[in-house]
């Protein structure tokens, strides 16, 4: 193990410049900043639909269901589906819950965890049994079966139209079983670096526990964990998409990418293939900008795994 | 030209074990090239030991492994010279033939015992691996070789240890293992990168005299590196001082401690206590040793050197001069002999 | 050693009584949001008081608590504790015995799990080894990228797409040149047959393998690299030992460790994978079994499927600390 | 070697539990190596039972159609009952009913089929602690009531059932069996032919649990195997003596969860399927397969009804004539579900004795006449949407997307589909505040059925349960119906209270669906039942 703690220390001697050094080594490779242009575009699809289609998602004439993708130009530049809404009105509304929730999950499970992860691994004891215990009744219901069990069971519970109500069902359910692997992931860092010399030093000048937790041990903690945030968001968004296949993920009439795609997937093999492949594209795009940035980012941090 | 190694007794007397001839090598990373190694030069007979002292970063891990060829070549790159081994180039080997001569001829110790044995596989098994694997010896044979390999470097208790795993050995005795698997093939050369720098100075005493007996006993050629000059009095017969991936003075190792003839080796004897000169002030040597990437010119040890004329800065490295007596050092003011 | 089993056993069974506790508060409060199965039983027909009640004993529903939200029940769930106890594990709302469910759908779950982890340790071990092998080259790269897609690729679209588009015309061309029994035959059947369990689940076992191989892949090449530079490795290269007996004695041995955890994790998400392969592919699973018996609230099927899965999962997370601690003798079971 | 034991036990488990025999009960082997000519069709899983008395919805209908024989059956073209294990059935009065048995017919166990077996099986459907799906349909016989106990408003038992058979019952002798209603009603002998009305044997009223699994009945078939949740097997009996059996031997159903069959009709496994929507515009421009295609209409209506027992805009009969008209039906059905439905226009379907297209005058879409009601009944409060509540099932969404994106388009009203596994119970329990989906598929082809078990409830205060619908003269119509001397005129009254309907418009009829399936190159002479829209097994010839 001791090569990871010198590692460690080699990251943490030059505190500050750490983020300036993995900003500009990120920054340099060419993948990294399409991938971060690409999500970057995808949220601003996300925050400003409006922008990308004038027309109403909502609004569907049937007497133009299933037509093909015309072009830009033309009134349905993506064409329609078999119901006759807007195909490209859809996708740029659909981003909005699709990402919302990604973030909203990911940002809640991280609290989560490092707090937990950060109780447990500081103090061990009795709270590191409780959260431990805590984190084997989790983990033995997996997250997707622990969103199917839930959100089938409180499916009548009508949470409204909000942007915000219509995810946060599948938000807390998903938050309620993906906390998990931040506390281990931090727990374990903590238990790492709490006996390294520097905080043994620092505790000796007499830190509280506190300033130990969040100025020295936190920190190096954090590192290993950011690197987990972009895969952790990809992962959601496609979750949500399967969530969407077994009917319990974001409520219509509101439309995301998980809709389009579980109800496009049939179509796509009866002949309609735009159906399945612009929602389809979207998401993997997305997925796979924040996974690059996610891998790099863990690289830049890691440097044995460079 | 695939020459088989199959050298027989006889030719064993003329070409010397080992001849390192003018050695350079390069660490390549992105557009920018460190040459590590840059013309070292020296040679091992049976039965002797040479010790290439020097401080870290100073090329000789490097040049030990590229013996070994076990740098890793994206970075690294051997570019030039020749190491040859009984007159046989080992660099012009193909690798299965180069690995034919690696355990079986020359063998290698690390520094750190604990990081350079597998944790999850025991003693014996890693002790025996080469034999089993390469000789086929069949398992209770190579058993029994790994107890008389443990006993031969004082192991207590060996035939109870083999089953044993490393994280169950203390430091001292790792590196005991570290040596018996070395000797497991009987090699010729044994190379001991470091062996004791991990450990505290009264085992260092204990693993320099079994290195010492076993060359001995075996009539080995032994390669001591190591950037602690106190250890290598009692072991060594030459000694070769490393600055900057050269070779700066090589000379028997009474000379060397008599009439030290670069500035670096001077500095160096100055900063270990000695017990022939008493109540000496020991000095640090100043400034740190240079960044491989941007070598100074002209002589590399001029910024820390106390003669530093402009001559050390304009002129080329100084090549190494022969001064008698088997001695050389690569400074141009060499000869005049006692250096303050 | 064997008093650490002990621990970990008794604490799973704490752990599993803790699942069964939530389960059951989870399924009390839906009942008592969503209404009473037993409505569903009438369909179109709108039941008189007494024929409803009727219903509703039959379906083990007849305790007010359950018209009550809020209440905890804990009367039928200490009863369905007792009757656990006694290794009864009650019957779904046909009346069938649970175990008889079980027996059914537990074996095509099992070996759909085993086609899954032997895709894994294949995909994963071969394309991570390789990826690593030849790290910072392109086909690191191009590994990593497409295990990326793979593992965004959601899996119910590849399941949909195979079994709507290629399987009709696979399986016909090969019956009509192999013959309708013939293996390439059944192995593209479009869905699941009971007498032919095996083979008809290699291509659904392989597709749902496909999507969770990625963070397998991802592991063991961070397991490998950090073994390329350790310096145990650069030892066994100094005896002299052939660059195969190196990878595999020294680097494929060391980073199976942390393989071996990654199966305890990535089993559990397996599961949930299950249900949606065995709901396309028609596959008489556990996971579909789930599946149905969430959607009519069948409320004792729930609890007991979880409960057995959540042991399994236990189980299966046991034996991996103890490969774990069998692989790495470092880790002393205390 | 301890070190290996561990990892390999951790593999050897798996293994081991995964090759365990599979225990549930190997069917013998149906497909391949026998010469037996085996039809191979598709069941939806919600098959639970194979008990006459508890099979009301679902193809379990389909399967005991071949296992058991009714009194009477119904006519493949016509959908007329014709008596078939009945040798007469005679009234004077249309109350007191004389069922004549025909001699020498047996179940597969070789129990006679006589009155008594008749009576044993109506007895226990109608007892209400049995909890039969199909205990109503007997509510019409006298002594019902008795044998239903009464619980009071939280569920709990407060009078047990005091008789334990129908006082209406009288086996006369072993072939004869008198059947005295409560009232005279004109159509009993029509229903007879209906699933819940099939015999019982007395070793299946003994063992009802193993009869749930393994029917003994008198139909030409007997079930062999039930694998439930997977397989169902049944073979042809040798000693059937009634004239309609096919000329195969074997049937193999294989049960799907929800996943389409359609696939596996492609690829040969099976000899009948329907494509899924996505998969319809191919399957029907397949010049291959769309000769092996038979269509027909059926009785299934689909309707849309509102909560008039609330305060809304909904009681007002010009707001539901703007919601009919606003719905071009033809439209959504070619969009949705091509070809599988008929839009419709009357509360009966046509294709059933009384019933009549037409009937429903604002049923044609009429947009500017649609925004002009609208008008008259005060328009909608604008910003509120109108919430359209369903069960849980993707094509129904779909259809119903489509019928709210009409009455948003065509009047402006925004909509919010509300999807619900507990669809019915939160219909009885009277708990919508907007329109919701309904369904009717008759239990026995006479208008009455449509009619009287949907809107009558003699219940002034708070009308049906369902939608909380009263009209005196419907009540009085039905009534009419059902005290008419002969079917004719019965038919003829029920059609008056359909008229009453057309008046009151309480609900708004969509579509009638169409039966759709295509066949294999291996069978023939596919027919559908009209009212059942099922094949008829029993006409199925296997041509190899």
């Amino acid at each position: 193990m001791t090569s990871a703690a010198v590692d460690l220390e080699v990251v943490t001697d030059q505190p500050g410049g750490t983020w300036a050094t993995v900003g500009r080594h990120m920054l340099r490779r060419p993948d990294v900043i399409l991938a971060t242009l690409v999500s970057l575009f995808f949220i601003v699809v996300a925050a400003f639909p409006g922008l990308f289609s004038r027309t109403d998602p909502q609004h569907c004439d049937i007497s133009v269901a299933k037509i093909k993708p015309q072009g830009f130009g033309h009134p349905h530049p993506f064409g329609t589906d078999p119901s006759g809404c807007d195909v490209l009105a859809q996708l740029a509304h659909g981003a909005r819950p699709s990402l919302l929730l990604a973030f909203t999950v990911v940002g809640a499970s991280l609290i989560i965890g490092i707090a937990l992860g950060l109780l447990s691994g500081f103090y061990l004891g009795w709270v590191d049994a409780v959260v431990s215990r805590l984190l084997e009744v989790f983990l033995v219901i997996p997250l997707l079966l622990a969103a199917l069990l839930l959100l089938s069971l409180f499916r009548n519970i009508d949470a409204g139209d909000g942007d915000f109500a219509t995810i946060v069902q599948p938000a807390i359910v998903l938050t309620g079983f993906g906390w998990m692997g931040y506390t281990r992931y931090v727990r374990a860092a903590v238990l790492e670096s709490k006996n390294l010399d520097y905080v043994r030093a620092a505790r000796a000048l007499g830190a509280s526990d506190l300033r130990l937790m969040f100025s020295h041990i936190l920190p190096n903690a954090i590192a290993s964990v950011t690197a987990l945030v972009p895969t952790a968001i990809a992962g959601v968004i496609s979750a949500e998409a399967v969530l969407a296949f077994l009917g319990i993920g974001v409520r219509p009439p509101a439309i995301s990418w998980g809709i389009m795609i579980s109800s496009g997937a049939p179509w796509f093999t009866g002949g309609y293939p735009y159906l399945l492949l612009f929602p389809l594209g979207c998401l993997l795009a997305t997925v796979l900008s924040f996974v690059v940035i996610g891998d790099n980012l863990r690289d830049a941090l890691d440097p044995k795994l460079k | 030209m695939t020459e088989t190694l199959t050298d027989t007794r006889a030719d064993r007397a003329v070409a010397p074990l080992l001849e390192v001839d003018d050695l350079h090598v390069e660490f390549r990373s992105g557009r920018e090239v460190v040459s590590a190694v840059n013309g070292v030069t020296f040679t091992l007979e049976a039965g002797r030991t040479l010790a290439i002292v020097g401080e870290s970063g100073s090329g000789k891990s490097v040049t030990a492994q590229a013996i070994m060829r076990l740098l890793q070549t994206p970075p690294a790159r051997i570019s030039g010279g020749e190491i040859r081994f009984r007159g046989q180039d080992l660099l012009a080997l193909p690798e299965p033939e180069h690995r034919a001569v690696c355990g079986e001829h020359i063998a290698i110790v690390f520094q750190d015992a604990l990081a350079a044995l597998n944790p999850v596989y025991t003693v014996g098994f890693q002790l025996t691996e080469a034999l089993r694997s390469r000789r086929h010896v069949p398992r209770s044979e190579a058993r029994n070789r790994a107890v008389d390999l443990l006993d031969l470097v004082q192991v207590p208790n060996p035939r109870q240890r083999i089953k044993e795993y490393p994280h169950q050995f203390s430091g001292g005795m790792r590196q005991r293992v570290m040596i018996a698997m070395a000797l497991a093939l009987e090699p010729e050369v044994l190379i001991a990168d470091e062996p004791t720098t991990a450990l505290d100075v009264t085992v260092q005493a204990q693993i320099m005299r079994l290195l010492g007996e076993i060359q001995a006993e075996r009539e080995m050629g032994l390669i001591l590196i190591t950037h602690d000059l106190g250890v290598v009095a009692e072991v060594a017969d030459q000694v070769n001082v490393m600055y900057a991936g050269r070779m700066v003075e090589a000379a028997p190792v009474e000379e060397i401690f008599a009439r030290p003839a670069h500035p670096y080796t001077g500095a160096l004897l100055r900063s270990i206590p000695r017990l022939d000169q008493k109540g000496q002030q020991l000095e640090a040597i100043g400034g740190r040793p240079p960044e491989l990437s941007h070598i100074p010119s002209g002589c590399p040890f001029h910024p820390r050197c106390p003669r530093d004329e402009d001559v050390c800065r304009t002129d080329p490295p100084p090549q190494l001069r022969d001064l008698g007596d088997d001695r050389y050092a690569a400074c141009h003011f060499a000869e005049e002999s006692q250096i303050p | 050693m064997v008093s650490y089993v002990i621990r970990r056993v008794l604490l799973g069974l704490f752990t599993v009584l803790l699942v069964l506790l939530l389960l059951h508060l989870l399924t009390t409060l839906a009942i008592q949001l969503n209404g009473n199965p037993a409505l569903a039983f009438f369909g179109d027909h709108v039941p008189t008081a007494s024929q409803l009640h009727a219903v509703e004993v039959r379906y083990g529903l007849g305790d007010s608590c359950y018209q009550q939200p809020g209440n905890p029940c804990l009367g039928p769930f200490w009863h369905r504790l007792s009757e656990y106890a006694h290794g009864d594990f009650g019957t779904d709302l046909e009346g069938r015995p649970l175990t008889d469910l079980l027996a059914q759908a537990l074996p095509n779950t099992l070996r759909l799990f085993v086609i899954v982890t032997i895709t894994w340790l294949i995909i994963g071990m071969l394309l991570g080894s390789v990826a690593a092998r030849f790290r910072g080259r392109p086909i690191d790269h191009s590994i990593r990228l497409t295990s990326v897609l793979i593992d965004a690729f959601p899996v119910f679209v590849m399941l949909v797409v195979y079994r709507f588009i290629f399987t009709v015309p696979l399986t016909t061309w090969a019956r009509r040149t192999f013959g309708s029994d013939s293996i390439p035959a059944l192995l593209f059947k479009p869905s699941y047959s009971e007498e032919h369990p095996w083979l008809t689940l290699i291509i659904p076992g392989l597709l749902l393998g496909l999507t969770g191989c990625a963070p397998f892949l991802r592991l063991v090449r961070a397991a490998q690299l950090e073994n390329y530079n350790a310096e145990h490795v650069r030892t066994a290269r100094s005896k002299g030992l052939s660059n195969a007996h190196v990878t595999a004695y020294h680097i494929v041995r060391n980073s199976s460790v942390p393989v071996v955890t990654a199966v305890g994790f990535v089993f559990a998400d397996a599961l949930s994978g299950a249900v949606i392969t065995e709901g396309v592919m028609n596959i008489r699973g556990m996971g579909n079994l789930l599946w149905q018996s969430v959607q009519k609230s069948d409320v004792s099927v729930v609890v007991g499927i979880v409960t057995i899965l959540s042991v399994v999962t236990i189980g299966v997370m046991l034996l991996v600390d103890l490969a774990y601690a069998a692989l790495d003798p470092r880790i002393r079971l205390d | 070697m301890k070190r290996g034991l561990a990892v390999s036990a951790a593999l050897a488990m798996l293994a081991t539990a995964a090759c365990s025999s599979n225990s549930g009960s190997t069917s013998e082997d149906g497909g391949s190596g026998d010469t037996a000519k085996t039809i191979h069709l598709a069941l939806g899983q919600d098959v639970d039972t194979l008990l006459p008395m508890d099979s009301s919805v679902g193809d379990n209908i389909g399967v005991l159609d071949v296992v058991f024989d009714g009194l009477v059956r119904y006519d493949a073209k016509t959908g007329k009952p014709y008596n078939y294990v009945a040798q007469s059935i005679q009234t004077k009065d249309n109350l007191v009913w004389t069922i004549k048995i025909k001699d020498g017919l047996t179940f597969s166990n070789g129990e006679p089929v006589d009155a008594a077996s008749f009576a044993r099986s109506w007895n226990y459907s109608a007892y209400g602690p049995n909890a039969m799906a199909n205990n109503y349909y007997f509510k019409r016989i006298k002594g019902y009531d008795a044998m239903q106990g009464e619980t009071d408003d939280d569920g709990n038992v407060t009078v047990k059932p005091k008789a334990k058979s129908l006082s209406g019952l009288k086996v006369i002798d072993p072939q004869t069996l008198q059947v005295t209603l409560t009232a005279p009603f004109a159509g009993f002998s029509i229903m007879l032919g209906y699933t819940g009305f099939y015999p019982a044997a007395k070793a299946c009223i003994a063992d009802i649990k193993a009869c749930t699994k393994k029917p003994i009945g008198n139909g030409p078939f007997v079930i062999d195997n039930w694998n439930q949740g997977t397989e169902l097997t049944a073979s042809k009996r040798k000693d059937y003596k009634l004239s309609e059996t096919p000329n195969y031997d074997k049937i193999d159903w294989k049960e799907y969860a929800g996943s389409s069959s359609w696939p596996d009709f492609q690829a040969g496994d099976l000899d009948l399927g329907a494509p899924p929507p996505e998969q319809w515009q191919q399957a029907n421009s397949d010049p291959d397969l769309s000769s092996r295609k038979v269509t027909k209409e059926t009785a299934d209506l689909t309707y849309l009804g509102f909560p008039l027992y609330k305060k809304g805009p909904w009681d007002s009969i010009d707001f539901r004539k703007a919601i009919s008209m606003a719905i071009d039906r033809q439209k959504v059905i070619n969009a949705v579900i091509p070809g599988q439905s008929v839009p419709a226009t009357s509360w009966v379907a046509p294709n059933i004795p009384g019933g009549k297209a037409g009937t429903c005058q604002w049923c044609t879409f009429n947009p500017t006449a649609a925004k002009a009601a609208l008008a008259k009944a005060g328009g909608w409060p604008a910003g509120q949407t109108l919430n359209i509540y369903l069960g849980k099932d993707d094509t129904s969404e779909a259809y119903f997307k489509a019928i709210g994106d009409q009455i948003t388009l065509n009047l402006g009203i925004k909509y919010k589909l509300i999807p619900s596994e507990d669809f019915f119970a939160e219909r009885s329990a009277r708990k919508f505040d907007g329109a919701f989906r309904n369904n009717w598929f008759p239990d026995y082809p006479l208008n009455e059925n449509f009619l009287a078990e949907v809107y009558a409830s003699g219940d002034p205060k708070n009308g049906n349960t369902n939608f909380g619908y009263y009209d005196a003269a419907f009540e009085k119509a039905i009534k009419a119906g059902d005290d008419a001397p002969d079917i004719d005129t019965a038919i003829t009254k029920y059609a008056q209270a359909e008229q009453v309907l057309a008046k009151d418009f309480p609900t708004i009829p969509l579509d009638y669906s169409n039966s759709v399936t295509f066949y294999s190159d291996r069978v023939d002479n596919v027919a559908i039942n009209p009212f059942s829209g099922a094949t008829e097994l029993r006409l199925l010839k296997y041509v190899g």
